[in-house]
């Protein structure tokens, strides 16, 4: 049913701090109030809360990954969209190995991750990349705010995070980068998905989070005074600095123009991309428990087609926000 | 008229049996003491008097009516230990009952009725020799002066009945004397029953109208569950004490007080 | 001499209070100095100047993006969580303590229940606490109460049950009212042991915060730790671990100190 | 009659009892049963038939990748951290509790320094402990450790010092040395008090260990916990959590008779 | 020769003085009761007796030799309460002292040893009048067998000088007596000097072979402070009691050892 406020999560992680620069500044009001609705963001330190509150339908929005997108609320049998796609990660995500030089010298070691996150994700496509399996190395579950205190214990030799952390851990005598997701670019896309129904009834809300996001994305990429003044900001809100936050915007590809974007999600590569993933998380157990194939789930690209079970879609890519945005039809 | 008729009255708690077919009639005004060794049941006696604790078979009455099966201001009661609220001063302890009986929501009071309360209080705090201590806690307070305290605010309630469980046992024999005199003076000037509990027999006979002993009779071990005590003394004390009356034999303040030909009881009731 | 009657002098007193502490900082500073002459980007023991810097910049420089003293801010915003969440959890205690402990049909009917959730891991539970009270300051509030209440309630109801019956009792035939007894003789003698079990539950109140600021919050003393552990800034943990501790023991005497004042019978009755 | 002195029967004492858990049921299911209605895949507030699914797939059904019982092998690596916590606190607060307690030169120099340190929280200084300890079993130990230990010494050694002075002065005239005193006059009278400070530290203990396990572990009561919360598997988690409960309450209750067994003089001294 | 002697003590607590220049030798085998009004100070000069406190200025000697600055097995105590550990068996208890000195290590014996200070500690068990309940814990005795228990132990270290502050105290005037009987025998069979504080001058009048009373001498509000109690009388009993013979005059078994008479003492001196 139509609604007129509405609310949005997003956590602390670089391809995410517009939103709340773009709340702090007032960028989140002027879109709401041009559409005569009310947006409240909550800011959260927790990733995995913000989705588990979003899947409990507390949030109408929220700040996700696509794999994350797809194991928690569409597992979670709430039918999801996909409204911005705002970068994939070129790099802010790495495996990391103390005391060696290339990917191959994991094998046998304890290897420290949030399990079934983008990192787990990635360690298993590196390993892939050289014919290794995940049973050639042990996993150990990690929290992700102690993975930079965890690498200068001794016992760790191995670890898979993304940034700010893998940033913080390189700066340590020792640590090698020996893979990061450059190596698979497009492959960890970080969205703002919101819910199918609500966005069904109530477009305004599509149109404003675009909005939003691209007023903000705009300033930012900037090269200009205010530019800087915006990146400092979200650097000082993600409790760094300038510089520390432009170093991990720099492993990021970010969509800063909504037609790169829409461009993105209509490549044929994001079904190929959806493809591995879906198939990591059936082999995780991670689309339910009596889950009989990775096609339980039906994910919907931009253009209509389906990857996997038509008659239980419950992860949609949508092109349509993003491009009204590119043609300035907001 | 009767103050207090105890008709056939046991206690069981369980299997055991403490008291067995106590019947009893006490005239108003009376002051009797209660006494027997230890465990044999004059707690439990008094807690059913004061309505703490039902009869398993019997009846107890009060001039003429059943007893309320729960304590209330009719009777006034004194412990040995824990007979003032520590965290009331002197004053407020002696206030206390008033201003609850006054002030049903609150239970405190204000204005002029607060002014009644003390005054009176103030009285009964003199009346026990307590002046000067108005606004000490129970805790600065020695033993004795606690007991007085127990006692006024006891008093203040114009209790019919006034039971008391070994309220000097804790005391010093020199204090103990002091407080026998004030208590016979209560007696003597408040319309009050008196039931008190003690070990002590010389204090049994040096206040009481009348003691009564309870006992168990039968005492081999695998006896003992089974049968209760019951009364296996009552003496009243020639000469008669009267209430409000001084007798030309009243002994107690003249130094051969503690003549021992007086209390030689049998042994065994002393324990 | 026994070792056990040998009582050190007012001054050597001194001396030995001080002196885990200063052996605590100068295990610090060697630690610190062997770490940074390995590495001097070591994160982990920032040195004191380092401290000094951190401490100067997080109380008395105004942060860039908010214009905020960030740790004023930051105690304003726990502060104010945990003064609400001690608060509730000392109404509720009061109220079902109370009533757990006069009344024979509410302890049979509640006591079991506290029991068993005063056993129950707060933390566990945190998503349906956030998803039942929302995000804002009522979900933090809320955890400190579910950890910290019912160690309140039961310590009252017990303390309100330790009173002896005779008290009761005589309470009643000085016609007083279950209402009464409750108001004026068991109320007023357990606050003083209220405000002690509050003080033993300080400690787990700021962790109950702290736990609930990591999860979601823009402020607050747990939420600046957690925020910058992705960092390893010890320069910024430390100081405010420090600052946690400090206001922990400020609130322990200050609650100590109320507890006398108010309760000067309390006293008295301790030193019998 | 007044309330305060009306007593539920035997029966009826056993439906209060039951109320409140019975009530806690219904509200679950009601509010189960709802959320399915709109949306059949919920997860927050899975149905009867879910989680007894779970519970029989987690402890009866081999894990497929591990070879497991999920939850034996978590309850299994969780209890021995507790017991290796729980046990080092214990000797810990024996040790430094009885010195401090007995000896007022350990007293000066440790009371107070035990005093701060039990107001530190200690999840702010995991960072800390992972580094120095290690990320395996022995910080999750220490971490209990730290959490715990502060509270027993402190209690120990309070217990310590409440035992009269004239108990001490006697065994001296008995010709007991410092060490006889603490061996055979001081230790027997605080075990008993040392195990019901044990019971109620059950609670935050399992707290620290949940923490812990929540940073890093591969199996674990917590481990499990937090790692099914990332899809929010209530269907887990609910079932974890009572499980975790009805542990912790076994132990309280272990201890308690272990205490009445081994200690029976303790029981009496209480009755009196 | 001499047991104790007192020379010149004084005791303060900070401003407080408490014991005023006290001065004093007592002889081997004597049992002196220590009598003065609450708060004099009986109780602290006790604690210097005991090496528990040192005198601020004087010294005391034992034997002729100084005291040693802390309590040791040749001074042996009874307390009013907390005289028994509530950890040990009666058993235990008595053995407890013989147990330590036998083993530094720790604390408990085995074997020969063992067998030997277990049967002496059955003997003492009998003489105090406690067989039968050698496993029972102290929170399952009365008061008086708690306090007979107590006097075992002491015993068991065959102290020189037994200090006793007020043991009886708490007891119930029955067992005070029976208890009286026993002390009386037990101070005539073991050689050792008594020092008894008691409130009740009967006590020391039935028990003491000399009386010692406390005194503050200045009791203005202002001068309380400033001066301390001091001996304000001294009586040896007539006839003299001589520990170990039975004098003809011995009273106090005879029925009329409460002559009131013998205790009618000057008023003041009993609290
Ligand atoms: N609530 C109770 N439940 C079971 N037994 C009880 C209870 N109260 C008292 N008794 C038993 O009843 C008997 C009498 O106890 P009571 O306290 O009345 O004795 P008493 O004559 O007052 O003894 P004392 O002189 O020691 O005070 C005792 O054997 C006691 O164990
Ligand atoms: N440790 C102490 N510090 C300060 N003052 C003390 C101390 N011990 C005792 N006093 C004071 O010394 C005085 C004598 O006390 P003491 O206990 O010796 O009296 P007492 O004669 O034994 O009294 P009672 O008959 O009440 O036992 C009292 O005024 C008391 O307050
Ligand atoms: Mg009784
Ligand atoms: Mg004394």
């Amino acid at each position: 049913e139509p609604k007129k406020d509405f609310k949005v999560a997003w956590s602390i992680y670089v391809g995410w701090m517009p939103w709340g620069y773009a709340a702090d500044t007032g960028i989140v009001k002027k879109w709401a109030d041009k559409y005569g609705i009310t947006i409240e963001v909550t800011q959260f330190n927790d990733y995995v809360e913000s989705i588990n509150q979003y899947t409990a339908g507390a949030y109408d929005a929220v700040t996700v990954t696509n794999m994350d997108a797809l194991s928690i609320p569409s597992a979670g049998g709430v039918d999801t969209t996909a409204v911005i796609v705002g970068d994939f990660s070129a790099g802010n995500d790495a495996v990391i190995l103390k005391d060696g030089a290339t990917l191959a010298d994991i094998k046998g070691r304890n290897v420290n991750l949030v399990e079934f996150s983008v990192s787990h994700y990635l360690l298993a496509r590196a390993l892939d990349s050289v014919g290794m399996s995940e049973q050639d190395v042990k996993v150990v579950n990690t929290a992700d705010p102690d993975m930079v205190g965890a690498f200068q214990t001794p016992d760790v030799t191995a670890m898979v995070t993304w940034n700010p952390m893998v940033s913080e851990i390189v700066k340590l005598p020792g640590a090698t980068k020996v893979f990061d997701s450059s190596q698979i670019p497009g492959e960890i896309i970080d969205l703002m998905v919101a819910n199918t129904q609500v966005l069904a009834d109530n477009p305004d809300f599509g149109k404003a989070l675009a909005g939003i996001w691209y007023d903000t994305v705009t300033v930012m990429a900037s090269d200009t005074p205010e530019g800087a003044a915006a990146r400092a900001a979200m650097g000082a809100a993600s409790g760094t600095d300038q510089a520390g936050f432009e170093d991990q915007l720099a492993a990021t590809k970010l969509f800063a123009k909504p037609a790169d974007a829409v461009g993105f999600v209509t490549s044929p590569d994001l079904s190929k991309t959806m493809d591995h993933v879906r198939g990591f998380l059936f082999d995780k157990g991670l689309l339910g428990s009596g889950a009989p194939s990775a096609d339980v789930i039906g994910i919907e690209l931009p253009g209509g087609a389906v990857l996997g079970d038509t008659g239980n879609v419950k992860l949609r890519f949508s092109d349509t926000y993003m491009k009204l945005a590119a043609d300035g039809a907001l | 008229m009767t103050a207090l008729t105890v008709e056939r009255v046991w206690k069981e708690y369980g299997d055991q049996i403490v008291l067995e077919n106590i019947s009893l009639e006490v005239a108003p005004r009376a002051f009797v003491a209660l006494v027997g060794p230890s465990g044999c049941g004059k707690t439990t006696f008094l807690r059913m008097l004061l309505g703490q604790e039902q009869p398993t078979r019997g009846r107890i009455l009060l001039d003429g009516a059943p007893l309320p099966p729960e304590p209330g201001p009719d009777r006034g009661v004194v412990y040995q230990r824990y007979s003032v609220f520590p965290h009331l001063t002197v004053l407020g302890n002696v206030m206390f009952g008033p201003e609850l009986r006054a002030s049903r929501r609150l239970g405190r009071t204000f204005g002029a009725t607060r002014r009644r309360i003390e005054e009176q209080a103030r009285t009964m705090i003199g009346e026990v020799g307590l002046e000067g201590a108005e606004t000490k806690y129970p805790a600065q307070l020695s033993g004795g002066m606690q007991q007085r305290l127990a006692l006024a605010q006891a008093l203040m309630m114009q209790p019919r009945v006034l039971l008391l469980d070994e309220p000097f046992g804790a005391l010093d024999p020199g204090i103990r004397a002091d407080i026998h005199v004030l208590m016979k003076r209560l007696w003597n000037e408040v319309p009050m029953t008196v039931v008190m509990v003690t070990h002590d027999l010389r204090e049994a006979f040096s206040l009481a109208t009348r003691i009564i002993a309870f006992e168990r009779t039968r005492t081999r071990t695998e006896e003992l569950e089974r049968y209760g005590a019951t009364i296996t003394k009552d003496i009243v004390l020639w000469p008669p004490r009267v209430a409000g009356q001084r007798t030309m034999f009243e002994i107690d303040t003249l130094p051969g007080r503690d003549d021992p030909a007086l209390f030689a009881a049998p042994s065994g009731t002393t324990r | 001499m026994r070792w056990i009657n040998r009582r050190p002098s007012r001054g050597a007193t001194l001396v030995l209070h001080c002196l885990p502490f200063a052996l605590l900082i100068v295990a610090y500073l060697i630690g610190s100095a062997i770490r940074l002459e390995a590495n001097p980007n070591d994160k982990l023991l920032p040195s004191l100047a380092t401290l000094a810097d951190t401490v100067n910049r997080m109380a008395f420089q105004p942060d860039p993006r908010t214009g905020d003293y960030l740790l004023w801010s930051d105690t304003a915003a726990s502060l104010w969580r945990l003064f609400a969440g001690l608060g509730i959890s000392t109404a509720l205690a009061l109220v079902i303590g109370l009533l757990i402990g006069l009344l024979p049909v509410m302890r049979a009917t509640l006591a079991p229940f506290i029991a068993f959730v005063s056993m129950v891991p707060p933390l566990a539970l945190l998503p349906i606490l956030f998803i039942v009270m929302g995000l804002g300051e009522a979900s933090k509030i809320a955890l400190i109460v579910i950890g910290v209440a019912p160690i309140l309630i039961r310590d009252l109801s017990l303390s309100a049950q330790a009173l002896p019956r005779e008290q009761i009792v005589k309470a009643e035939t000085l016609s007083a009212s279950t209402w009464l007894i409750g108001l004026r003789v068991v109320l007023p003698q357990v606050l003083p042991r209220l405000l002690t079990s509050l003080r033993l539950q300080l400690g787990p109140a700021f962790l109950f915060l702290i736990a609930a600021e990591a999860i979601s919050a823009d402020s607050g003393l747990g939420y600046r730790i957690f925020l910058v552990r992705r960092y390893l800034s010890m320069d910024v943990i430390f100081p405010y671990v420090a600052w946690i501790t400090l206001l922990a023991v400020i609130g322990d005497r200050l609650i100590d100190l109320a507890r006398r004042r108010v309760f000067p019978w309390s006293e008295l009755e301790g030193a019998r």
